[in-house]
């Protein structure tokens, strides 16, 4: 039956006035949203997404002005009201949930005080009514104790737990809709999959309609009834989630959809990238905005502005090119790696390295651990022992890739720097090519430190803002004061263009690229000393989807090119499965399941493993409606006082007493794969 | 996870600010007034006294922190000044004339300068009841500044003293090594002539000098350190009880604050002001001036022991290059008057008969060229930082560069600015002479004996000639022979210049025209017991 | 200028200039505050410089008959008590103040950059120590310090420099403390480390590049200041010895004849003024300059 | 809590220890000692050595060292050398004026400075850029006046023309409307000098604070913009003013010298730079060990009010 609408937005512009030139961050946008429906707004960053949500309760701030278009909450348009009238439908009627739990709450204020001052403001309770009625939306959203958690300071809470604060507070005061900004991009996979399932219920139970914007194709799948796709500040298709899945018109749609790696079936060869980078939204829009990366573009795409038209009573794409699918997007074939890479046939310096016997592992890691003694205070010298890393054993063989898995706390990073020597383990060895460099010192360690490299996660901070790229890439070779200056910029030249990038990049200041491109010269900077190992510590976190695929391709590519092996960590499965040949599961500091990709994803057997994996949304509504997720109860504790016995045994659906009392070792099952659960053996 | 929760910091916050006041409160009931009633209220109306016009109270500003009032280690004028109108000596001096009359000693006679008989006045009553004054007081003061565990720097002044002795309570004579026609002088109400009691000595003992007790017309009533000094009417004054039953001090350091106080009416009277621009502010609003004019000579001290300024003529053209007197009217025309001389023109052996030097450059650069310096030579003196390098400084040293000699100034600090001058460590230097009797001046600075460090003569002057004259003059009774000796010894130092006479000091205490009667004597110092106010 | 997004290399107005200073000088300019602060400064001081060549009066002449005139056209700023050109005087002491100012800044800066950096980038017990010296400095009375130096070395420009370097040496080596703990953080430190960089080259290729921007914004408030203590000290006769003359005891002297002569330390002062807020203006500059994150 | 404060008092003893170490022989260094400070005009070679004796100069220095230490530890301050006062009462009634008045001016300044940078923050962060440029300007005008000169003007209008304040007279805390017009004039001209920096920090870190999440969180929930400021913004932004207003706090327990004497206020100040002068070295010893203590005492008070703002804090 036909729902009565609830927000209509018609033509909304918003834009920003920075000193570089206006940003046409919203150009124009329309839809409508029904009583209790859940509609998700996805699209890359820069899409002008979030801008959009936060014009519709007018929180655009200097230098962004809303410029033209109306947002009708029922009869009342919200951009004209006074900022009287609006502070009553903020947090009233329209209820709000930010992306970082971690910096969206006042830290010097108690969770008590912030829950009821907003509660107060909109409805007449008194003191004692308003800390009740507080307690109440703790416990709905999930908060266990609530009546001792309310006096805590946000400093004092995990990010899954703020994160109910927050949709606590938005629902204070029984709102009629609620706009979720990226809810859950800041947290681990298993508590993004509580939180969303919490809003999926609170929006059955209350009846309220839900704004989700969401960069994650998978998230929208499992949440959302209908689903509107934005680009350039536009949108360019809108539908049901069914619908749009199954058969996207909008080539944008397309490819976004066929660049995800897919957690099921076998595994790509490679991913399907979109060429060229985001619009610079400083130009006017001339055209479909899309135009310059789309391969079925027309002339006609470059000069009108398609609008949206009807595909089907509930579908709607704004693309010239009527129906059906492109022949310019093959499902399958993929430009061959040399014309992609423009790399010239033979790469001097990059000598092609054989494979040497199987054998002999490239990386061989021995109950590894890295210990932190916590000072509490002048005098308790024993402070507390936090165990970030307490025993790995895992070995890479050479030309493979081990996919390191796991969430926030479970040592992953800190493994990372172990194996660079950036910290200093506290017991165990590493050995590389046959050495232990776990306590080397001076210029023995200097010496095996050319043979592994790593790529950072930030692409904005893992570069000198000060130097010139050529200077970055050159760096480990003038450290280790290799070869003259001149072979030094050709080795350069050569390593830009290794990773696709133009020579002319080399006078560039790191502030001058994209975090694509950033991530391409860290790349090319790990490559400078050609080593064996390559430790890629969540390369691809901090890009967009369509970017990301171009930096795994690249890697992907090296990987065969060079024979190098591939120490990749990522807390994101669907990327881990694509790139990894054997996979190692981490759970607080151990590891709870190891073995190749295709046996761990095809049939996990550790139940963290299980709880991973389904918590992990795939971009198909089919599918999710159909699995139920299996939600790990309580949140990650912390390194600092872990549970006696398995690890996981406070969390474990299936934890007998054995489990709290032992700990499970890693013991050998049939495919070469190891567990560590007293169940499984 | 523990930590303490909010209200608990909060008391310790509060706990801490508490600490605080008290410690303000507290101070503020323990210090005050360290001895005998506290002073009246800040208005100044004071209870009713016994006796005298009840309630007036004057008003003074004193210009620096107090250092203590014992007769036997008092120093700079202000303190003298509180010292005087508390305690009394065997003589004293007239405000209008400067000379010598009696005080405690009502008559005295002497045949030779070198035995004097005191007789000395009756029925005087020591402060705070400290009982009659006799003969037995004086012999204890006098013993005592020569007592070395008192260490007093004045104790010198008794060198020339054979013996003191009592023959009866009021009787006091004392004999000389050698006749001393100044020694009236030395018995005077100035630092060791001043009559201390032995109990009141004893029983306060290092506190004597925060609480002075004499036989003067004021008695030290309280003193708040570094803001106010209070001293009251001593109702049994041996001449009567004085017309002003309270005087409060007021230290206010800046000069150009203390005129706009005066002006604004919170002091009735100012204990000096130096600065030439205030002077005319005050005067032209039609305040009285109180002015003591050629107070003390301010001299420029040559060391004749270095090169050049061994050589008279080089002293003579520095004299005659610079016009000194075109400096005065130009920098403080009010607070500096034209000097010839070492002794100021008050002194009575003072004579005009003394070579003067006129402001004549050609004349100097001659002097310069016989002397062998036609193209002059680089002196340094050093200036005292706290009055930095004045304009008059400025002047002269641009006067000297015209006839070649360049003058340098170094800036140096107060206690280090002494110490160069009392060691004699200078080239040349700056100096206000002592302008308390002829003697003070010419034996200390002239006499060989006194050559510095050991004495004041930093010029280290030794003339045979003069040096016999000096002496002379000091024996001898006939007081018109002395005038002549004492003119001759004048007339040898102007001529062989080891000091240039700069400028006559005046003194002047602004106050308002109800302050009646406020002369500085010589010694610039204000006998509070004259003083009266009619508003 | 495009920022790379399209791929163009070229800026808009011409080929992207290589040097850095070159560039970051070019946007000091464009920026608003940049060009007030050059457009005050540049004059001031080519007119300190240039003085003894410009038809100035000698500021040491004395001329007693026009003691104390009101600013006239012969005398643009008057005369003060001896008659002397104040004007001329303000002139030839803006080169010393100015002097005062930059050999202050420069050893504060220098001081702070080096001892700062050794403080944070070795931590632990060099660190304690370093900052402990730091509190016991900046407890102690600055004046004791100024008076002690005056002592011992006489009034003059060396002892002031000296004073004065002291008080604010213990603010830089803070501030600079604070910036290398934040730049050690960056994860590009990491990547040098990971080719085992030696530490000379973590501290002069990578942190203190970056913690200039910053230190030179508070060098010029610094270099400000210094000016106007020059000026307080005076006041206590421990500044730049008269007859050569200072802003700084300009004032002080100009202060004693306020009533009869105001403009002999306000015109002074208003000279002191500008020069400290173009001062601020060029510390405002830089920062937005050489320091994007602080642009919001 | 406790370990806090045995932390501090542990980092008290050497600190003080270092500071009166210091002090003792950087005094000393400086040439001229209390004798040739009194000996003024007329005092000879002589009667200077005398006195010297009296006070104890020629003992040895590292005699003099032990005595003083033994001295403190009784908390016994002796005399001063000059004018023989007990320093204890000295400083018991030096301390609490300048305490008083560094306390008040701290507070004077907090409140105008706070509201002015908060006032051009806020204007910046709408973007009206002209509001924050001239309360900025304003502010650096200030800052720029000299102390000395600004006293006297101060003086001239309210004293001279308009009669309303004195300039002088004894600080007398039992009349408190007396005491407030006595230091009135003072207060106004130190406070002037702490506005432009308390205004500078309040500006930048109340505006970085703007930016922040939670902000636009408390905006979100129809928080009004003015509680947004006063509530969520200010606190937040509270630790760097607190620290500035501490440092700002500990430098005028210093005693600001030049007003001390201006305005004849018998403060610390006053005492110190008048013990300095004479070279008395019990009274400059003694001063600044009570400084030190104070400013230790007001940077535990800093930390405190830290904790009370931020419980992040941790001791």
């Amino acid at each position: 039956m036909e729902k009565e609408s609830l927000l209509i937005v018609d033509n909304l512009h918003t834009h920003f006035f920075t000193e570089q030139g206006t940003v046409r961050a919203v150009n124009g946008v329309s839809f409508e949203l029904k009583k209790g429906e859940r509609l998700a707004i996805v699209g890359e960053s820069g899409s002008g997404k979030s801008a959009m949500a936060m014009s519709l309760l007018q929180l655009i701030s200097y230098p962004g002005r809303i410029v033209s278009g109306s947002v009708k909450l029922g009869d009342k348009d919200l951009l004209q009201m006074s900022e009287r009238q609006l502070n009553e439908v903020r947090g009233g009627e329209i209820g709000t949930v930010f992306q970082d739990p971690m910096t969206s709450l006042d830290p010097v204020m108690t969770i008590e005080e912030q829950l009821v001052h907003t509660i107060r403001r909109h409805t007449k309770l008194d003191r004692r009514g308003a800390v009740q009625r507080a307690i109440e939306l703790l416990r709905q959203v999930g908060i266990p104790d609530p009546e001792t958690r309310i006096r805590n300071y946000p400093f004092e809470l995990s990010g899954g737990m703020r994160q109910r604060v927050l949709i606590a507070m938005a629902l204070s005061c029984s709102p009629k809709l609620i706009i979720a900004d990226e809810p859950t991009t800041a947290l681990d996979v298993t508590i993004q999959a509580q939180i969303v399932e919490l809003l999926k219920n609170l929006s059955a139970d209350t009846g309220c309609a839900m704004l989700f914007i969401t960069h994650d194709l998978g998230l929208v799948a499992r949440f959302a009834q209908k689903v509107a796709v934005m680009y350039a500040g536009r949108i360019v298709e809108y539908g049901t989630v069914r619908e749009l899945y199954a058969n996207p018109q909008h080539p944008y749609t397309q490819s976004l959809l066929r660049t995800i790696p897919s957690m099921k079936g076998p595994r790509a060869k490679r991913l399907l990238q979109i060429d060229g980078f985001p619009p610079d939204m400083r130009q006017p829009v001339v055209g479909c905005s899309f135009a310059q990366r789309c391969p079925a573009a027309q002339p006609m795409c470059r000069t009108e502005i398609p609008s949206l038209t009807d595909r089907s009573p509930t579908h709607r794409a704004a693309c010239w090119i009527e129906d059906g699918i492109f022949s310019g997007i093959a499902k399958e074939t993929a430009p061959t790696a040399e014309e992609l890479l423009h790399l010239p046939p033979k790469a001097s310096f990059l000598r092609h390295q054989e494979p040497q016997d199987a054998a002999m592992p490239v990386l061989e890691i021995k109950s590894l651990a890295k210990h932190y003694k916590t000072r509490s205070s002048l005098f308790r010298k024993n402070g507390k022992v936090v165990r970030a890393v307490d025993g790995l054993d895992f070995s890479l063989q050479p030309g493979q890739t081990l996919g390191l898995v796991g969430e926030s706390g479970c040592g992953k990073s800190t493994t990372a720097r172990m194996l660079l020597r950036l910290d200093e383990p506290s017991d165990g060895s590493i050995i590389v090519e046959g050495v232990d460099i776990a306590h080397l010192k001076g210029e023995e360690l200097k010496q095996f430190r050319r043979k592994v490299q790593m790529v950072f996660q930030d692409p904005y901070s893992s570069f000198n803002p000060k130097l010139t790229i050529e200077q970055i890439i050159t760096e480990p070779l003038q450290v280790m004061k290799v070869g003259t200056g001149e072979e030094r910029r050709k080795r350069a030249r050569e390593l830009i263009l290794t990773v696709g990038l133009d020579v002319s990049y080399l006078d560039r200041y790191p502030n001058q690229l994209s975090g694509g491109q950033r991530q391409r010269i860290g790349i090319a900077r790990a490559l400078a000393l050609n080593p064996s190992i390559i430790v890629a510590d969540e390369p691809t976190s901090a890009l967009d989807v369509s970017v990301r695929a171009q930096v795994i391709n690249l890697l992907a590519e090296l990987r065969e090119k060079l024979g190098i092996s591939v120490v990749f960590i990522s807390h994101d499965l669907s990327i881990v499965k694509h790139i990894s040949d054997t996979i190692a599961v981490m759970y607080l500091g151990k590891i709870v399941e190891f073995g190749p990709t295709q046996a761990i994803f095809g049939n996990p057997r550790h139940p963290y493993t299980k709880a991973l994996l389904s918590a992990a949304p795939i971009p198909d509504p089919q599918l999710e409606a159909e699995r139920n997720v299996e939600l790990l109860s309580g949140d990650l504790p912390s390194p600092a006082n872990p549970p006696k016995g398995c690890r996981f045994s406070t969390r474990c659906p299936a934890a007998e007493h054995r489990c709290k009392e032992e700990r499970p070792e890693l013991i050998e099952m049939e495919d070469a794969r190891k567990v560590a659960c007293f169940l499984v053996s | 996870m523990t930590h303490i929760n909010r209200k608990h910091t909060a008391a310790l916050f509060i706990l801490m600010i508490g600490i605080a006041m008290m410690f303000t409160a507290c101070s503020q009931t323990g210090g005050g007034s360290n001895s005998g009633a506290s002073g009246a209220d800040s208005e100044g109306n004071a209870a009713p006294a016994a006796g005298g016009e009840a309630g007036k109270v004057l008003k003074v500003r004193f210009y620096d922190d107090p250092s203590g009032f014992d007769p036997a280690s008092v120093f700079r004028i202000e303190n003298e000044n509180i010292a005087f109108n508390v305690f009394s000596g065997l003589t004293t001096y007239d405000s209008e004339s400067g000379q010598i009359i009696p005080d405690l000693a009502e008559s005295w006679e002497t045949e030779d300068n070198k035995t004097w008989t005191f007789h000395l006045r009756q029925g005087v009553q020591w402060q705070k009841g400290y009982g009659e004054f006799t003969s037995a007081d004086v012999l204890y003061s006098y013993e005592r500044i020569l007592d070395s565990a008192t260490a007093s720097p004045y104790a010198a002044e008794f060198n020339n003293v054979e013996s003191f002795e009592a023959p009866d309570d009021y009787t006091v004579v004392i004999r000389l090594k050698d006749p001393d026609s100044n020694f009236l002088h030395v018995v005077a109400n100035f630092h060791q002539g001043q009559i201390v009691k032995k109990e009141a000595v004893e029983e306060l003992g290092d506190q004597f000098k925060w609480s002075p007790v004499g036989t003067g017309p004021y008695m030290f009533d309280s003193m708040k350190v570094n803001s106010e000094i209070v001293l009251v009417r001593h109702e049994e004054y041996f001449r009567g009880p004085a017309p002003i039953e309270k005087i409060i001090f007021s230290i206010i350091k800046d000069d150009d604050t203390a005129a706009i106080a005066l002006q604004n009416g919170e002091v009735d009277l100012v204990m000096r002001i130096n600065r030439q621009e205030a002077l005319v502010r005050l005067q032209d609003a039609g305040f009285e001036m109180n002015a003591l004019y050629d107070r003390a000579v301010n001299v420029k001290m040559f060391n004749t022991s270095i090169k050049p300024l061994d050589d008279i003529r080089v002293r003579q053209a520095w004299a005659h290059a610079v016009d000194w007197t075109g400096i005065s009217e130009a920098t403080n025309p009010l607070l500096e008057s034209e000097a010839f001389n070492l002794l100021p023109k008050w002194m009575d052996v003072y004579t005009e008969n003394v070579p003067r030097y006129e402001y004549n450059p050609e004349r100097a650069k001659e002097l310069l060229k016989e002397a062998g310096f036609e193209n002059g030579f680089t002196i340094t003196q050093h200036l005292n930082a706290s009055n930095g390098v004045t304009d008059s400084d400025q002047l002269e040293q641009e006067f000297l560069k015209a006839v070649g000699i360049d003058l340098q100034f170094e800036l140096v600090d107060a206690a280090v600015y002494n110490q160069i001058r009392n060691k004699g460590e200078f080239e040349v230097a700056g100096r206000q002479l002592p302008a308390v009797n002829p003697d003070m001046i010419l034996f200390s600075y002239l006499h060989p004996d006194n050559i510095a460090p050991k004495g004041l003569n930093g010029a280290r002057y030794n003339n045979p000639e003069l040096t016999v004259k000096l002496e002379a003059a000091r024996a001898e009774i006939d007081p018109d022979k002395r005038r002549e000796l004492y003119a001759e010894v004048q007339h040898i130092a102007m001529s062989e210049l080891p000091y240039i006479p700069l400028y006559s000091a005046n003194g002047y205490w602004p106050g308002y025209d109800y302050v009646m009667n406020v002369t500085l004597n010589p010694l610039s110092q204000v006998n509070f017991y004259e003083v009266d106010i009619n508003k | 200028m495009q920022n790379g997004m399209d791929g163009s290399i070229t800026t808009s107005k011409g080929i992207s200039l290589p040097r850095p200073k070159l560039r970051a000088l070019q946007k000091i300019l464009r920026n608003r505050q940049g060009l007030v602060a050059v457009l005050i400064l540049l004059p001031m001081i080519a007119f300190a410089f240039l003085a003894p060549v410009l038809p100035l009066q000698d500021p040491l002449k004395s001329n007693i008959t026009a003691s104390l005139q009101p600013p006239s056209t012969d005398n643009l700023f008057g005369t003060d008590k001896l008659g002397r050109d104040i004007f001329s005087r303000t002139v030839s002491g803006m080169q010393t103040s100015m002097m005062v100012g930059i050999i202050v800044a420069t050893i504060t800066l220098c001081g702070g950059l080096l001892i700062g950096s050794v403080s944070g980038f070795f931590g632990g017990r060099m660190d304690r120590f370093i900052m402990g010296i730091v509190d016991i400095f900046l407890s102690f009375p600055s004046l004791l310090l100024a008076i002690g130096m005056v002592a011992i070395f006489g009034a003059g420009m060396l002892p002031v420099i000296i004073a004065i370097s002291i008080a604010d040496l213990p603010r830089a080596i803070r501030l600079q403390r604070s910036l290398v703990l934040s730049v050690k953080s960056g994860a590009f430190i990491d990547a040098a480390r990971m080719v085992s960089a030696p530490t000379h080259w973590l501290l002069f290729r990578h942190i203190i590049p970056n913690t200039l921007a910053p230190m030179l914004v508070a060098a010029s408030i610094t270099a400000a200041n210094a000016i106007l203590t020059e000026a307080s000290l005076s006041f206590l006769g421990l500044g730049i010895t008269p007859p050569e003359p200072s802003l700084g005891n300009i004032i002080r002297e100009g202060q004693m004849y306020l009533q009869e002569a105001w403009w002999i330390s306000t015109l002074p002062g208003l000279v002191i003024f500008a020069i400290a807020i173009s001062l601020h203006l060029l510390s405002d500059g830089i920062r937005e300059v050489l320091d994007p994150r602080s642009k919001r | 809590m406790a370990d806090y404060l045995l932390k501090k008092a542990a980092q008290l003893i050497p600190t003080i220890l270092g500071v009166v170490t210091l002090v003792f022989f950087a005094i000393r260094l400086i040439p001229g000692d209390s004798t040739s400070y009194m000996a003024g005009d007329n005092l000879s070679g002589e009667a200077v050595d005398a006195l010297r004796e009296r006070m104890g100069l020629d003992v040895p220095v590292w005699q003099q060292y032990l005595d003083y230490l033994l001295g403190i530890l009784k908390f016994d301050f002796g005399t001063t050398m000059v004018s023989g006062l007990p320093i204890g009462q000295l400083i018991m009634e030096a301390l609490p004026v300048t305490f008083m008045i560094a306390f008040l001016t701290v507070l004077i300044a907090c409140l105008i400075a706070v509201t002015l940078g908060t006032i051009a923050a806020f204007s910046a962060h709408k973007g009206k850029k002209l509001i924050d440029q001239v309360l900025t300007w304003i502010a650096m005008l200030v800052d720029l006046m000299p102390s000395f000169w600004m006293a006297l003007l101060m003086m001239l209008v309210f004293t001279l023309s308009l009669g309303w304040l004195p300039a002088s007279g004894p600080i007398d805390f039992s009349d408190p409307v007396g005491l407030l017009q006595r230091i009135a004039l003072p207060l106004i001209v130190l406070s002037l000098g702490q506005i432009a920096t308390i205004a500078r920090i309040t500006r930048t870190s109340v505006l970085e604070v703007l930016n922040e999440d939670y902000i636009r969180t408390a905006r979100a929930f129809g928080t009004p913009q003015l509680l947004v400021v006063f509530r969520h913004a200010l606190k937040n932004a509270a630790m760097p003013i607190i620290t500035v207003a501490g440092l700002g706090f500990g430098n005028l327990l210093n005693g600001t010298v030049i007003t001390e004497f201006i305005f004849s206020i018998p403060g610390i100040g006053t005492l110190l730079i008048g013990g300095i002068n004479s070279r008395d070295y019990s009274l400059v010893q003694s001063v600044i060990l009570v400084y030190s203590f104070l400013f230790i005492l007001v940077n535990m008070m800093t930390d405190l009010i830290y904790k009370y703002f931020d419980p992040r804090v941790k001791f």
